[in-house]
């Protein structure tokens, strides 16, 4: 790989040697650099966790905020200054656990911002816990004689709540993974894009091996236009499907609310005014 | 820098006109009560802009239960020559909706109440001044006017000019198309005839001198003042979650988003809120939540958040009785040691509680100002009573015309948390400037990356906890009213100061007694310490069940005051109650 | 309706007059008592709302708790003392709302409780905001322009997550709703029920009148075991079909946690037995 | 009624072993040092376990970075001839596993310090003895048992019989299988023949009195102390979120959830996991949740319901340093104001702050009897640097035999909130007797219905509020420690006990300085303003930024500790530094 504006020169990366969150991580610099975006115009908000800590390994503007959390604040960026390109970026557990009703909301309202899931099915930084998307029967210090939950199906979910970017890649397919992430950061609207990212000290279980073999690419032939094939595709469980499942179009949130309806200048741009504040003091008085 | 709106903060002269000499013929107080969705509202509403509008001071408050129809709910509207603006027991005016009202006031009447109602709808075998609202209002078409019926004899009452009434009518109703308006000012008049009628049988004189003053002054409520002095901070970003009694704040806000420039959005719960409103400080935006008790609980990790990336944040705590969902449309003041303590970890805040409405525009405005100079957050700690209240303000502070802003452009080689000598690192925000901005909720350096270093953490809580250790001119003063050589010193915050100080006037020991009364809760004022040492007795008010002031002054300065005075029942004081027990 | 043994005399109904609420508090007490459910067995757990108040008004064990927070209670309650029957019981703001992140944990985990939602696309306590059902384009004091979301489509979710039972009625058309969650009751798992409940006082749009035109029965043709089917009919938006979307048998919760793998005894009635902590203090010696 | 297994939370004798008179010979530090997932646990599990089967007391604590690989972490092992259970500054025999450690370590080393390694990987001018361990473990077979091979050697340098080392490693490996365990019998063996290589050559000395009693004593760290706690306080039901440094006690009782009997629950998030608690005390359950501040941080809510519903709730709450993400894997006592505040509201809780092993398996078991008891949330506020330490344990506190419940067989009459003179209502359960049990988060009547009335309001709150005015036989009393007649008195709470009373016994002043221990923080014990009184200086040790215990104290008393010794850089106090300062 090429240097790109985003390296950060000199710092100390937490994660261990093999992690698939290095994959991703080279994968966000080229898209970015190949997208030529503006760092200047680019925040990244995550969470914590081992893929939460992307942000730091990267020259961007960040936002680096509590356990599963993330989602609000891209919100809240993203309508304070619509300039701005924003990526929600963090793991399983951040977005899917603690953050699951951030999830389930912030499709809802369509914000045009890029949510990337690092998908490792465990939760790394805590040493190995079961996440909402590990499997049935995995076993962890704490699910000692496994999973008994249903694991949690984030496109299924998204689909069902008509998100208008579903995806999901595996970090081993970097081409692949590469042209899913782009076009989901091209996308008007909340992009969602699951990644499959082996956790080598973790999960022992879904490795690279194990996604190379239990995945396969969506062809031509799914059109992702259809909400029930993509739903049916997202809960495909013998092979997971890799791709676009879900793309439509429609208005994003900061386009509809009532202050930026008339006049699209971000708030941080608008100089404050006190008329308005005294008409509304001056009804007060009748 | 000069603040053109800093003048709005000073000024304790704006108080001195309250002013509590006055006799039965000059204050009275009218209470309306029935079921929740009766039509105590819409005669409280009109009634109260036609006594305003006719010159007379108003005003109101009301205590109800946590139902949107049934039950039993009432208002109390104190009308006056002078400025009135405290809760009574006292009952001059009473007018039940239904046979539950009456029973419900009992305690609060006595032989000097007149009772105004329709007879038969009461059943009730106290003497009762029988007006026929709902017939009337049925024989100009509809029941509905009843209420307007009802406004309209109360203000006949008052002796109010029927052109006054009806133009008033006419403002509230005029939207609504011209068939209602007629029919309205129909039901005025008729109400404005069977008060002319009643008066002149029964000898009823309601004797209140009117003020022209009056008729232009602001009249508006707690939540009217925080919104509107959200606004005057600049605020341009509200996520909330709705919840009694902070909803009002919001609602108003939202219903003027667009013009005001404000992102409103109502977020998925409380958690959700406060991460945006850092998310949108982030960006530049200058955001508000507005919330009760058990919301704030859930935005306790977003406080020690917004401590540990210093972000400014400013949340409207609009108390009510708890623990958990308590008494969800009562008020109390419950929460002040969960504001001063809320969130793991160390850092540091601001909290102010306003007693008048003028001081909860200034504290929400000047709120928004310390929170992007000092980078911490900023309380305003309001309570249904406060917010539920309103009267009109001889002067209303003014709004700002500008409003400084902290944020600097940023270099290339720009770090968040650089070192400063007063803890306070300039703040840069994404996209203005040639520097990145990194923040982090992990210990981070200079540059806002993770560190471990011991070195650097020792330093970053340093920082963090020196930036208020230095308020200046930016602190609210301590406020004391009344002798200067007092002997007893009554202490109160929050939405108590009108009744206590009332209380006082009506004690009259003025030179004995003295009034302190804090705005800012915290820091607790230096000066302080002095005014208790010079009190023989200090007591403290409080609406509250542990006294969460006076253990607050007690563990910064030591000194445990003498009496505490609390009440938890959901209600607030009444000023009879501390008349006796101060 | 006859008299049962959940009636609560006395008792001073908190509701407006003509609220959806009366008829499923009728409906409840009229299938408990049809399905001769043990009083002594059986617990209500509730949020905070209109809806959530609906405990206060029979006789029963409740624990009313908070606002978003009833299912982690009704699925502690279930495992704890497995012989009770929950039924967690709220409004849509509550559990769509604040609890949504319970939701979606409490279908993965599938305990064997009944989970009500009152849905009147509104917040009835609050006086009137949007809850996450609301339709767009809802104006309200706080969505002054109309809502902006999409509406939460919680069948869609439940089935996303593979809930082991999704099922939607309308309060107005009592028989078949009262069929539909007597099913829901027996049905051994975590079981969902989407009421449609017309809030007269702050939803001028979905009325009684205006639920009868918009919804229809699912017939017979429609097999609940087909998830992707199942999907597809909770993503209507035409007429939004009522009935039983989907049902699957799958192990329960509680049978599969480790503590009654072996011994089927609920916890409480297991008396303290000090030798497996001596056992594991002992090792600690070695 | 009698609790036969009360007799365990007594007498203060049970510390009275602990003394430091010590020459070098008799009291060794080994400082093991590298990246995560090095070795460094491996080693320290082999070597501890050997010296303590050995009948050498052992002490052992680490500080960690929040990763999995990489960094640099060490891990301190004292041992000596007498108990040991504080941390030192002091390094006497260094284990640098690669080169970043030494650099890491520079400060703590001196001339007398002693460091083993393999010299080419450390690239350091230090003198190193040096033990090619990895060269050794690959001709053995394998790289990874390097760790078996400097257990080995370093169990040697301190005269261990081969037997015994060979016994400890065959009783860790015999479950990996046969050949496993051969090749790490021969790795410790090559270790143990390199040492007595190495000292013979070198005549290094080490000198410490092997004690027979050691053998067979508990050796635990905190988690293991809380967990096993909870077991004997009758839990059976566990859900929580995982969170440094709260999760080791999570992992224990799943571990053994089955043969316990106890219900273990990773929840969604840590609101689910609070509010899961309520209702399995609700359903006759005992409930705990484990975690750390900003989790708490998510349960404030629910705290507040368990004050609301009167329900017992058992909270081990995991300090680490703060605000937000903070420092996750390092220590603080930064939560108590936290904990002491948390929900909004008021109403009562207890809170406890164990500073010995013991005292943490015995509080977290009388934590259950307190919460079910007196129906209050009851905290065990431990940090990162008790939990994480070990430490050979002379007497370990028996487990009860039984269990005393308070939970009543209800009748049809019953009602959950009957009045009751100490505040108290007796519990009923669902499903047990003939009543129905209701509890609401609304403020509610004797029945547990919702009620507005301001009298039952008032009575509730007084109710609640009385619960825990007398805990009689049941508070845990002040410990006192040295001389009686103390000029100073050291005051402190937590994981800083060990530290502070030893660096106490080696200033030697024992007449004139002594040290008053809290378990109990809050409600603080009554005879502690006499304690602070009789002081001509009193001194507060907090690893905390503020002093939350002398801020407590000063609101609780009035009175003003004379100096705070505080430390908030991440890292635990060290005795040298304490007696430096104290
Ligand atoms: C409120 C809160 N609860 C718990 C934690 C502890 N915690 C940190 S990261 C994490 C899970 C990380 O899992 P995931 O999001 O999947 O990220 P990964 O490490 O696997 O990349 C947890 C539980 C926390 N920091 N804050
Ligand atoms: C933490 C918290 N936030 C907000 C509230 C205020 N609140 C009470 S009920 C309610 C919404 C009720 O809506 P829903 O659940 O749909 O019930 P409904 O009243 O419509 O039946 C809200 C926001 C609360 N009690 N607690
Ligand atoms: S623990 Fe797993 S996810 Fe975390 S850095 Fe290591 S390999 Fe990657
Ligand atoms: S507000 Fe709506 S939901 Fe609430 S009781 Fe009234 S009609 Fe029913
Ligand atoms: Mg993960
Ligand atoms: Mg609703």
């Amino acid at each position: 790989m090429g240097k790109t504006v985003f390296d950060l020169e000199g710092c100390d990366i937490a994660w261990c040697p093999g992690c698939g969150n290095y994959g991703i991580l080279n994968i966000m610099k080229e898209i970015l650099a190949e997208l030529s975006a503006d760092p200047q115009k680019l925040v990244f908000v995550s969470g914590i966790g081992q893929a939460a800590k992307i942000p730091q390994y990267l020259k961007c503007h960040y936002f680096n905020g509590l356990h599963g959390r993330a989602l609000p604040p891209a919100v809240a960026i993203k309508a304070t200054n619509p300039e701005l390109t924003v990526i929600a970026e963090s793991g399983d557990g951040d977005m899917y656990g603690e953050g699951g009703n951030h999830f389930l909301h912030t499709i809802r309202r369509n914000p045009d911002i890029t949510n990337i899931v690092h998908n490792n099915m465990v939760y790394g930084l805590t040493k190995g816990q079961a996440s909402p998307t590990s499997e049935k029967g995995f076993k962890t210090p704490v699910q000692v004689e496994g999973v008994i939950l249903e694991p949690f199906n984030p496109l299924a979910v998204a689909i069902a709540l008509d998100a208008s970017f579903v995806a999901r890649v595996f970090v081993g397919f970097r081409d692949h993974a590469k042209e899913v992430i782009k076009k989901a950061i091209l996308h008007k609207g909340y992009a969602l894009v699951d990644i499959f990212q082996p956790c080598l000290t973790f999960n022992k279980i879904n490795t690279y091996q194990w996604f190379r073999e239990h995945t396969y690419l969506l062809d031509a032939s799914h059109d992702p236009k259809n909400r029930t094939r993509a739903f049916e595709k997202a809960t495909e469980t013998e092979k997971l499907p890799l791709g676009i499942f879900y793309e439509h179009d429609k208005p994003a949130f900061e386009e509809q609310l009532p202050v930026y309806k008339q006049d699209r200048t971000s708030v941080i741009k608008r100089s404050f005014r006190s008329e308005p504040i005294e008409i509304l003091i001056k009804k007060f008085k009748e | 820098v000069a603040l053109p709106w800093q003048t709005i903060w000073v000024s304790k002269e704006r108080r001195s006109y309250v002013s509590f000499e006055r006799t039965f013929e000059n204050d009275v107080s009218i209470v309306l009560a029935g079921e929740a969705g009766q039509g105590i509202q819409t005669i409280e509403t009109i009634l109260a802009r036609i006594l305003k509008r006719a010159g007379l001071y108003v005003f109101g408050t009301k205590e109800y239960m946590s139902r949107v129809r049934g039950g039993t709910n009432s208002t109390e509207i104190r009308v006056a020559s002078r400025p009135v603006t405290a809760f009574v027991d006292r009952i001059d005016l009473c007018v039940p909706l239904d046979d539950k009202a009456l029973p419900y006031l009992e305690r609060r009447l006595s032989e000097k109440t007149l009772i105004v109602g329709e007879q038969q709808a009461l059943k009730s075998s106290r003497e009762i001044l029988d007006v026929p609202f709902t017939k009337i209002a049925t024989e100009i078409g509809n029941a509905i006017f009843a209420n307007t019926v009802a406004a309209g004899f109360l203000a006949g009452l008052f002796n109010v000019d029927a052109a006054i009434i009806l133009e008033v009518i006419t403002r509230i109703f005029s939207r609504k198309g011209d068939e209602v308006l007629e029919k309205n000012r129909q039901a005025a008049q008729r109400g404005i005839d069977l008060a002319r009628e009643a008066c002149a049988k029964y000898a009823i004189n309601v004797d209140i001198r009117k003020n022209p003053v009056v008729v232009g002054q602001v009249m508006m409520s707690g939540h009217d003042a925080v919104a509107l002095g959200a606004a005057a901070g600049g605020c341009n970003f509200v996520a909330s979650y709705p919840m009694s009694p902070s909803t009002g704040v919001l609602t108003l806000l939202a219903q003027h988003a667009a013009e005001l420039g404000i992102v409103v959005e109502q977020a998925e719960d409380e958690i959700a809120a406060m991460n945006m409103g850092l998310g949108s400080w982030y960006a530049g935006g200058r955001a508000m939540v507005t919330t009760s008790g058990g919301g704030f609980a859930l935005m306790v990790e977003g406080l020690s958040l917004a401590g540990c990336i210093e972000s400014p944040m400013v949340i409207h705590l609009a108390q009510r009785p708890g623990p958990a969902t308590g008494l969800p449309t009562r008020t109390e003041q419950g929460d002040l040691e969960l504001a001063l303590h809320a969130g793991h970890g160390e850092f540091p805040r601001i909290i102010f509680a306003p007693g008048t409405l003028q001081d909860a525009f200034i504290c929400t405005a000047k709120a928004f100002y310390l929170a992007d100079k000092y980078q911490v957050p900023v309380f305003i700690l309001t309570d249904q009573f406060l917010l539920d209240s309103y009267y009109n303000i001889s002067e209303f502070p003014e709004c700002p015309k500008e409003i400084e802003h902290f944020i600097i452009k940023t270099t290339s080689d720009y770090k968040r948390y650089a070192r400063a000598q007063n803890g306070i690192s300039p703040r840069g925000i994404p996209g203005f400037g040639e520097g990145i901005v990194c923040v982090d909720s992990d210990e981070h350096d200079e540059g806002g990356y993770i560190t471990e270093d011991n070195k650097v953490r020792t330093a970053m809580v340093n920082k963090r906890l020196k930036k208020i250790s230095d308020l200046g001119e930016d602190a609210m003063d301590l406020e004391l009213y009344r002798g200067k050589d007092f002997k007893k010193l009554v202490i109160g915050w929050g939405s108590t100061f009108h009744t206590i100080l009332e209380a006082l006037h009506r004690r009259g020991k003025s030179d004995e007694e003295a009034f302190l009364f804090l705005t800012q809760v915290y820091p607790l004022p230096d000066l302080l310490i002095d005014y208790l040492r010079k009190a023989k007795k200090v007591v403290c008010i409080e609406n509250n069940a542990t006294g969460q002031l006076a253990k607050l002054i007690r563990r910064e300065t030591g000194f445990e005051v003498h009496r505490k005075i609390l009440k938890y029942s959901g209600l607030p004081f009444t000023v009879e109650e501390l008349v006796q027990n101060i």
